[in-house]
């Protein structure tokens, strides 16, 4: 049986995806060297460039966000999969500058291992380059160590941070503080009602029964959390923003950030249904939502579900969020 | 002991026989809470590595290591990679035929670089179940006995390894998130390394 | 068995998915009577007022679009229904002016009778309107009467460039033109592989049998065109792009714009897979790609497919698309 | 003939047998081609109505169908709406009983009104098909019978309407892209509008 997807060859997806990215907004990316995706307009190489790596078929992730005000370039892997260390290596010989590079890896074991050994070679051919670990995914518990969490959409806002400071031309310090302040600021949860289709093999990943919804589920479906019977999006979103809130240490008065990331068939409705939900939780706790959005931005195919992503936001964050941004799928 | 020329056939042959369990490697990766492509990922592994030549050991494996890390993705790109990297790195110029001493060190030197990639040792249920036991029976093994019996005894410590994980509780790689929901299936990259020194060891066996 | 979706009392869907989206987005627009959105910061009397009406469940459509260089208002009935004729009048009374209302509706028996019904009205009170009907769905055949075609997401375009023309300033018989123009000059085909369910009442809308898909069916899964076993993508782009080419009679050395708007489960990858093939047919006869999006406009639940839509265009109405723009889920 | 309280009652009990029938309403929507959600939009419809209060025919037509447009969305919202505006239209100010000539000029009322927002006549496979029928023979069936009798006839005329849109195929609303695909299964509003019919009938006769 084939498989309910608008696909050719599988081997070929992320070549073919990539290529339909260069087409549609060739005024703001372009693909060097096979999986490397570029701004199409690189900013001067006196300003630190702003780096990532991870798998296909999360889209928008990861290359939907390389542009003016965002990411210099994404290295891409295939469906699911890390590049190897060779292209990520590749990458950090492109944006080789005095200013330096920060790359920005997600906790994933590929992604790790390959960031890793590019980052080994890398310093042993001179060039200057910082790594961002992110791991925000608080499923694994609120004082879980650091490697032990996996980076989820979270990544999405601090590219935005990341990249908004490097356009303003900081120094490759002063943004790795910004960033990493930022970076440790932000958790993020996530839920799944089903699972997906492996694109490249059609095998289900992560069935769920017809009844039940998992709380911390993964970035591919990967279980974690919480299994349960279907709760209420009311429901569902005060489970998930307490604990973020517990675990980003907000109080009344502070300054927020709420996400929302609609991970595949989970619609806008759901997702706008739950961020009511949740802003509001916020709202009576004194929390200042000062900035957030609601949609899709790294999504795992067709599974049903969404992340919440909660970040503690400092005056200087504030700003470059608001700074000006024009990737394929975030402007502002 | 050991030619170059049989080597490549050994690395075809576990080519052959990953390609052939291609689903299970992925079921496997999917139950153990893992995202269900590792049989994507290792046989698009050796894929990229059919049509690699090499005159030499050093040079053959350091064209397969560059083929799969180039072409391949995900953690096996790195994992499987540095294996034979570090493989590689430990046969001298130009060797075209290991002696005893020269397997164990070439296989010790594969397990020695994966070893700079990951933290993961015996007991945390990835590949190294597989790989670790395989590696220590084996350069015992080619002390006293020839290619065929010494690949054979690797393969049954392999195989035993990777049975062992289904008892474990995932501590690295996609699966770690599961925590005790990942006692039950095998670890998917275990499984495939004891396919591969099963491959070894039958092509071993052989003439 | 409850829904697999994250709701609370499926009576209140619309109430709740509009709260949210104003909370999200407070700097852009804010809910008006209930189920009129408005811009946050109105423009001024003396432009015209572009205002639409349709059912909801089809986020980000319509509410998402309005906002500066866009919609002035969206009037929102329930899921999947029009808004009764009392709200679409109520909505005309909000923004009479000397300067004039266009009214944007969709061809549906729905919206059609309730916009009918309320145009009657707001004749007898005086206020000066002009209905624009889209209907570019060419589903029922290239030929077919536009009576008998729905209206499909070119209506987000058409409000960009009426937006956009009204923002300007244009008078309300030369943004009419423009409008019917670029009406005139588009074409959508949809295509579904799978149904979706109704949110209010959990029960399957349009299902496809396992190994087929339909090319042809509309926005809430009402069946039209011809049913197929499943297609590569390459080839299903290939089917409806040309059709679309025929309909649309572009020629060598036109200016086109490609849309591809993702109705719900079928992911960006597929969605770009599917630009890239379409586009490429695109360049072989000579068309040239002006502008164009890949993402998701106006969905139908978790339903799985897509539409296409080919919008040929002059001048005017390039210059009118790269205008500025800032409705929720629209930038320019 | 018929009172202001008993027309309110016969009103009461279309909304409950309507609500007894949601889910098929709604299934023979989808199964005719359109969205699976007429069930949903005419039991809303009823309950926009419950409440509705007025003394006379005419004040209480008007309440109604105020109620139902400003609640009820989508096709419905603005059939049934029109349909009961021009019945209030139809009758005298102050009127809490009506005649038999004041019977038929009212639903005369409510068709010409429901004929103002649609094109659709009979044959095109919609609820005119239960509605045009029904209101001929009642307009005609009350000159000569009481109310029960006269409504059991339109409600036979209804049903018959209903069951014939099976054959036809749909060339209104959203089930006509369906073209010949929408021959077999009934018209959702068809059938709505003669459960309807039904219920008038059922509570005419009592008392
Ligand atoms: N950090 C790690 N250390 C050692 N082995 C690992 C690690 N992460 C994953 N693995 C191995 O890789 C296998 C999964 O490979 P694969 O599915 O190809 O990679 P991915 O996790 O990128 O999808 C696991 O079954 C495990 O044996
Ligand atoms: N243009 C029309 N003229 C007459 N009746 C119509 C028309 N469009 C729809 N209908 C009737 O309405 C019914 C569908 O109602 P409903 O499902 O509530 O509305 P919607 O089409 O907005 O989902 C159809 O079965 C048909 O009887
Ligand atoms: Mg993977
Ligand atoms: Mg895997
Ligand atoms: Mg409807
Ligand atoms: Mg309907």
């Amino acid at each position: 049986m084939p498989m309910k997807k608008f696909i050719n060859d599988p081997q070929n997806l992320t070549a073919e995806l990539l290529e339909g990215l260069e087409i549609c907004f060739s005024n703001k990316i372009r693909i060097v060297s096979d999986k490397i995706v570029c701004r199409a307009n690189p900013k001067s190489d006196d300003k630190v460039a702003v780096i990532t790596l991870g798998g296909a078929g999360h889209e928008p992730a990861l290359s939907g966000f390389v542009g003016e005000g965002m990411l210099d370039a994404s290295v891409v892997g295939d469906i699911f999969a890390a590049p190897g260390a060779p292209k990520v290596l590749e990458a950090l010989r492109m944006f080789k500058r005095e200013a330096g590079i920060i790359l920005v890896t997600l906790n994933h074991a590929g992604d790790r291992m390959s960031a890793g050994k590019a980052l080994r070679d890398a310093a042993k051919e001179g060039i200057k380059v910082v790594e961002i670990v992110t791991s925000e995914d608080i499923s694994a518990g609120i004082d879980a160590d650091p490697e032990d969490r996996r980076g989820l959409a979270g990544c999405v806002p601090l590219y935005k941070v990341l990249g908004a400071a490097a356009e303003k031309g900081m120094g490759i310090d002063e943004i790795v503080e910004l960033g990493e302040r930022f970076n440790r600021q932000m958790a993020t949860l996530a839920v799944a009602m089903t699972g997906c289709t492996h694109p490249q093999n059609g095998d289900p990943v992560a069935v769920l029964p017809d009844d039940e919804m998992e709380i911390g589920m993964g970035q591919h479906g990967e279980a974690g959390g919480g299994r349960s019977k279907i709760l209420t999006a009311d429901e569902t979103a005060k489970r998930m923003i307490e604990q973020l809130i517990k675990a980003t240490d907000v109080n009344s008065g502070d300054n927020v950030m709420l996400l929302i990331n609609g991970v595949g068939a989970t619609t806008l409705m759901e997702q706008l249904i739950v961020y009511r939900a949740a802003s509001k939780i916020l709202a009576e706790r004194g929390i200042v939502l000062t900035d957030g959005w609601c949609g899709e931005m790294l999504t795992v195919q067709e599974m049903a579900g969404f992340q919440m992503i909660l970040c503690k936001l400092d005056a200087d964050h504030i700003e470059l969020l608001k700074a000006p941004a024009a990737a394929p799928y975030w402007s502002a | 002991m050991l030619t170059i020329g049989k080597f490549k056939k050994m690395v075809a042959r576990a080519g052959r026989e990953v390609g052939a369990r291609e689903k299970e490697f992925s079921r496997l990766d999917a139950e153990a809470g893992g995202d269900g492509d590792h049989g994507t990922a290792i046989v698009a592994a050796f894929r990229a590595m059919q049509t690699v030549e090499g005159a030499d050991f050093k040079s053959y494996l350091k064209s397969l290591s560059e083929a799969l890390q180039s072409s391949a993705c995900g953690s096996t790109s790195t994992l499987y990679g540095s294996w034979l990297e570090g493989m590689g790195e430990a046969v001298g110029e130009a060797v075209m035929e290991l002696d005893a001493e020269g397997v164990a060190a070439m296989f010790s030197g594969g397990l020695e670089e994966i070893g700079f990639v990951t933290r993961a040792r015996e007991g945390h249920k990835t590949l190294m179940d597989a790989l670790i036991p395989a590696t220590r029976v084996l350069s015992e093994a080619v002390k006293n006995a020839d290619a065929g019996i010494a690949f054979s005894a690797a393969a049954e410590a392999a195989e035993a390894g990777a049975m062992a994980t289904c008892a474990m509780q995932a501590k690295y790689g996609r699966a770690k998130n599961l925590g005790e929901r990942s006692i039950g299936p095998r670890d998917a990259g275990a499984a495939s390394m004891a396919c591969i020194f099963n491959a070894f060891a039958h092509e071993a066996k052989l003439n």
